[in-house]
């Protein structure tokens, strides 16, 4: 008789670990399967730290607001965890004329869908953030946006969640889903074990386009390598989430005191590794160069670390989430194209509750798999 | 290298010990005791304590107190230290300014 | 993108004999380290060396490291001090930092000769200042002329342990006490003798409990432990020291090749996380290679001797020497390093139970619990000889491959043979001339030049000595024993100092006949103050 | 207060820069130029190079190679400066680190919540 359970979620990253939280709290008997050693490997513990709704696809928004308003706030305490949650603001800094036009665009996007963003001039950003360059002459403020420690967050999600009893099993890389009798049942793993499931969660990043081709569904998405950096502890600055019109870098101060950038090269979608995600040579000190035109002060922070980590960036840059009526029993949750982790509350919720009652409070049909259309 | 590892397999519960508040990772000041409770809340790996807790990620970057987290998340979970991983090597290897970092020398081309 | 034909990391033993080989070849070679004087742990390491000649035994390290430096000139080989690498990168890239900037370099082959850097373990106030790695005490004195304390504990007896302790006695602080956990002494007995003879105690399955003070080290409680390594109620002693030093191992360095993506495996015997490697020293990834402490920890001889294999294999791999002349070189430096690689103190015996020399002789029990061979073990050992006028008295009792007693003896007094690790006996007819080479050459101070009797009552015995101030002739005070209690009155009857000796003085004292095989060391001043000094 | 070798049995005399002078917490102190700032102040009896930040506990010279980081102080007003492998150059200013910075816990307004309560011992 093989390992059965009522939900597999394939992926311990935070959106499965979050799944699998919020399924287990309800008494769902929940399997979690992670392909690597460690839960949260992924993007889940590589990314900024960015809670924000300015930027983002107003089709994923409803998502982020949603997680913003009913989990976030007290996640922490859900987690017993310190999630180290600031809501105070997202800067996306501009200085020349084409970067206002970029933040403009972006602003009114937003605002038609509800969310209080404003366009706010140099003097304006430097009373918010008197750390930053004489140079930014604009920038998108929207005060109700925020960070978090993306890896206390998602290791939260997972203590917690196997405390309610949802099984974790690390190292164990799915290769294969099977049907029975026209409906999804079986999930193969490359070390030869098989287990069973009612509802199959395939929330792998972007290892979950070649799980689900084995169902007969394609997933467009493709692996794009970005790169982060920390600095040394510096005395407490400024606690806003920031960005810039070109995404020459993002990111904020932790709780810690040290500052945690992404970043990238230009070079990205082109960048070569060996398997694993390495970083090249090129990127740190391109984002470098890219923080300290915006923060003089910080020239002399000592960098620590850095690192790199791949993004599942699908065709249109927002996930596919849902049920697939072709393959009764599979919910896609994947394609979070590098901000998977300010959403997933919100996401994972909505997934959970989907499975549980059929429906969802936040409409979920533009994040469905089958909206891939050609262009006429 | 990936070993199959269940995370509900029973290892027992948290017994606090004398020596629990003894700092182990000497610049994030995490100790003992907060190490072995790690263990036993889901944390199996020296990279899950090391997200989880920050052991390892202070200035010196795990040179001091790498072996000793190793250590101490084997024996909690009694297996052999080979069989866990130690955290991934990142550069840079020594902390290094921001300004430096950027500043890229000019190379004369060739084997100038 | 600078291209170099091999670009070492680390200037160390192992980095400089590497350069040194390839650059004979022919190759463009760059040596980076990130410290503002290179040779690494050689010019720390102010004992000498051990192994035979080709092994440049006899030399003192930091001797070895300034000739090796010489040599790496003489071919042209460029070393870049102050220079940090980074990080290492897919492509054999580095990216180094020298001042205030960084500079992309490659090259066609790598040689990561990083090192190793110490363990730790944690006690009750080992963050206290004052508590220090072996190793910071070995920079302090030998690379800044500072002493790290005034009275010194030191926790293990490695040979890192003993070496640091002896260092620490010569430049003039106090040895409270060797403690270690283990049941046994783990360095080599020689370096234990050294230190036992001046009085220092040995606290075997022993470690630290406590070290108290609120802002830096002022005493530290040490206590017995089972073989389970809990502590024994009721076995606490207590020292007051300024100074803890941790001498518990080392752990290679070995970040930069686990970094580029070289396969890597967790080796106890080797010290932790090692380069998985062919016997010439290349990593999974063709090109880069990994030689001395990086690669699994040893001493300094054996680096150096790593260092070149791997600096004749990346010519070799670059088409900088045949194939036939390479393997011939590295049968050569194979053989070299399997020489060096036998003996007690072999990897291959690590953690092995020994308890016979390989002439079959028991080993001494006392020396391995208490860093002393006892009076009535010593008598077993083909060294340990009876003669009439003077003659060498050898207390070398364990197999260690090292041969310099006998090159050095120019009467050939002395003889261990074609086996490296063979104990050193006196021959039959020795024609000792009292010229002390042998005792001034010793690696391990056990050679000891006596003349059982003088005629008068007394015998005189030579010892060496790397103390200062130097005793004068004529000098009072007592003899020791090899377990440093006060054994005798003595006197100073000669006191030599020569270029060959390389700093190790030659004191002979007068002592009573029959003290003649047990007076093996020497301190000046009363009887009466002498008393308080001597181990408890 | 521990002193420098004057003569080494074995080194000998150890070669030493020009004298230079530098303040640590606005003392003036003396030290040779090039070697290390961590050298100089242990000369001069110095210990304490920092304080932690969550526990306030004291910390010193340790590795004295540049690795462990416990060694480091606020110098010519950058914090986090490995003193044991910084060479000493004349009128440096070199001064206690608290948590990441020069002040004292009570002037910071202690961000963090602090967890050894009382010592504020300066």
């Amino acid at each position: 008789m093989a390992d059965t359970a009522e939900v597999i979620v394939i992926g311990g990253g935070i959106i499965g670990s979050a799944i699998s939280y919020f399924l287990a709290k309800e008494g769902v008997k929940v399997l979690c399967l992670e392909g690597s050693d460690y839960i949260g490997n992924g993007g889940s513990s590589r990314n900024g730290g960015g809670v924000r709704q300015s930027g983002r696809d107003p089709r994923e928004l409803p998502l982020v607001m949603y997680g913003i308003k009913n989990y976030w706030p007290h996640l922490s305490e859900d987690l017993e965890v310190d999630c180290e949650y600031h809501q105070d603001g997202n800067l996306r800094l501009g200085k020349t004329e084409k970067h206002r036009k970029i933040l403009e665009g972006l602003t009114d996007r937003a605002r038609k869908v509800g969310l209080d963003v404003t366009m706010i001039d140099g003097d304006e950003v430097r009373r918010i953030n008197p750390y930053l360059s004489d140079e930014v002459t604009c920038a998108s403020w929207c005060p109700t946006d925020g960070h978090a420690n993306p890896l206390t967050t998602t290791l939260g999600f997972y203590k917690t969640a196997r405390k309610y009893g949802a099984r974790f099993i690390t190292g164990e890389r799915v290769v294969e889903l099977k049907k029975e009798k026209g409906k999804l049942r079986k999930v193969v793993c490359a070390s030869g074990d098989v287990y069973e499931g009612e509802t199959i969660v395939l929330a792998a990043g972007y290892d979950s386009r070649a799980i689900a081709a084995t169902v007969g569904i394609d997933l467009p998405m493709e692996k794009i390598m970005l790169e982060a950096l920390v600095t040394e502890a510096q005395p407490p600055m400024f606690n806003q989430m920031l960005g810039t019109a070109e995404a020459d870098f993002y990111g904020h101060q932790t709780k810690h005191g040290s500052f945690v950038f992404g970043g990238s090269s230009g070079l990205e979608g082109f960048t070569k590794d060996n398997g694993t995600p390495i970083c090249c040579s090129l990127t740190a000190p391109c984002i470098c160069r890219g923080i300290m035109k915006y923060f003089p002060n910080l020239s002399d922070a000592k960098i620590v670390r850095t690192w790199a980590g791949w993004m599942d960036f699908s065709a249109d840059g927002v996930p596919m989430l849902g049920m697939v009526p072709e393959v009764p029993g599979l919910v896609l949750a994947c394609g979070f194209s590098g901000h998977g982790f300010g959403i997933a509350p919100g996401a994972a919720s909505q997934i959970a509750q989907l499975i549980l009652t059929g429906k969802t409070d936040v409409d979920l049909t533009a994040l469905r798999y089958d909206r891939f259309k050609a262009k006429i | 290298m990936n070993q199959v590892n269940d995370r509900s397999r029973d290892i027992g519960e948290f017994v606090p010990r004398p020596d629990d508040d003894m700092v182990i990772c000497r610049c994030e000041e995490v100790t003992k005791g907060e190490i072995r409770k790690a263990v036993h809340e889901g944390m199996w790996t020296v990279t899950e304590v090391r997200r989880y807790l920050r052991t390892g990620m202070g200035l010196c970057q795990g040179q001091t107190c790498g072996k000793l987290v190793k250590g101490i998340i084997a024996s909690e979970l009694g297996i052999p230290q080979s069989e866990l991983e130690p955290a991934t090597s990142r550069v840079p290897m020594r902390p290094i300014e921001m300004k430096v970092f950027a500043k890229e020398a000019k190379e004369a081309d060739g084997n100038g | 993108m600078k291209r170099y034909d091999l670009i070492v990391v680390g200037a160390g033993p192992s980095g400089l004999s590497a350069a040194v080989e390839a650059a004979k070849r022919g190759m463009r070679v760059v040596v980076f380290d990130e410290n503002e004087k290179p040779g690494g742990q050689l010019f720390k390491q102010i004992h000498k060396f051990f192994g035979s000649k080709e092994h440049k035994a006899r030399i003192r390290g930091f001797r070895i490291g300034q000739q090796l430096l010489k040599e790496a000139s003489d071919v042209g080989v460029t070393v870049i001090l102050s220079a940090t690498v980074i990080g290492m990168y897919q492509d054999k890239e580095l990216v180094v930092r020298i001042g205030d900037e960084i500079h992309h370099v490659k090259g066609d082959s790598i040689l990561i000769a990083t090192g190793a850097s110490e363990n730790m373990v944690p006690f009750e106030g080992w963050t206290l200042p004052g508590v220090i790695g072996a190793g910071a005490a070995q920079t302090m004195i030998n690379l800044h002329g500072i002493l790290p304390g005034k009275r010194v504990l030191m926790l293990g007896t490695g040979n890192v342990g003993l070496v640091v302790s002896f260092q620490l006695l010569q430049c003039g602080c106090e040895m409270a006490a060797l403690v270690d956990a283990a049941p046994k002494i783990g360095g080599y007995g020689v370096h234990a003798s050294k230190l036992a003879r001046t009085g220092v105690p040995f606290y075997l399955s022993h470690t630290i409990k406590k070290v108290e003070g609120t802002d830096h080290v002022t005493g530290v409680t040490i206590a017995q432990v089972d073989s389970k390594y809990q502590f024994i109620p009721g076995t606490e002693k207590h020292f007051d020291v300024d100074t803890v030093c941790v001498a518990v191992g080392l752990s290679p360095m070995s970040q930069l090749l686990k970094m580029a993506g070289c396969k890597m495996v967790d080796d106890p015997k080797k010290g932790g996380q090692v380069p998985v490697c062919d016997e010439r020293g290349q990593t999974s990834i063709p090109g880069v290679f990994a030689a001395g402490d990086v690669a699994g920890i040893e001493e300094a001889s054996s680096a150096m001797i790593e260092g070149r294999m791997a600096g004749v294999a990346a010519a070799e791999y670059l088409g900088f020497m045949e194939e036939a002349a390479c393997s011939r070189e590295e049968d050569e430096l194979t053989k070299d390093l399997d020489c060096l690689r036998q003996g007690m103190f072999a990897p291959k015996n690590k953690g092995k139970k020994i308890d016979k020399t390989e002439e079959g002789i028991p080993l001494s029990n006392t020396l391995l619990t208490k860093g002393y061979l006892a009076d009535d073990e010593v008598e077993a050992f083909p060294g340990f000889t009876h003669r009439v006028g003077v003659h060498p008295v050898i207390e070398c009792t364990q197999n260690i491959p090292c041969n310099p007693c006998q090159d050095v003896c120019p009467k050939e007094c002395i003889s261990i043979g074609d086996n490296l690790t063979a104990l050193p006996v006196v021959v039959e007819n020795a024609a000792c001339i009292d010229c002390g080479m042998c005792v001034a050459s010793c690696s391990g101070q056990a050679i000891f030049l006596v003349d059982e009797d003088k005629g008068d009552g007394t015998a005189e015995v030579t010892i060496p000595y790397e103390f200062l101030p130097l005793p004068e002739k004529g000098t009072e005070g007592y003899a020791l024993g090899r377990d440093g209690r006060k054994l005798c009155p003595a006197t100073v009857s000669r006191v030599r100092t020569a270029k060959a000796f390389d700093s190790t003085n030659l004191l002979s004292m007068r002592v009573p006949r029959e003290f003649a095989m047990k007076a093996r060391f020497f301190k000046s001043g009363n009887a009466a103050d002498a008393a308080g000094e001597v181990a408890g | 207060m521990a002193q420098r070798i004057a003569l080494h049995p074995i080194l000998g005399v150890p070669e030493k820069g020009r004298p230079v002078k530098f303040t640590f917490d606005g003392k003036t102190l003396e030290g040779y130029e090039g070697e290390p700032i961590a050298v100089a102040l242990k000369a001069n009896g110095v210990m304490v190079h920092r304080y932690t930040k969550k526990g306030h506990q004291p910390r010193g010279i340790f590795c004295a190679i540049g690795r462990c980081t416990d060694c480091v102080m606020v110098v010519d007003g950058e914090p986090n400066i490995r003193t044991c492998i910084t060479p000493l150059k004349e009128g440096m200013k070199v001064e206690t680190q608290y948590g990441v910075s020069p002040l004292p816990f009570e002037e910071q307004g202690c961000p963090s919540g602090k967890k050894g309560d009382g010592d504020e011992t300066v």
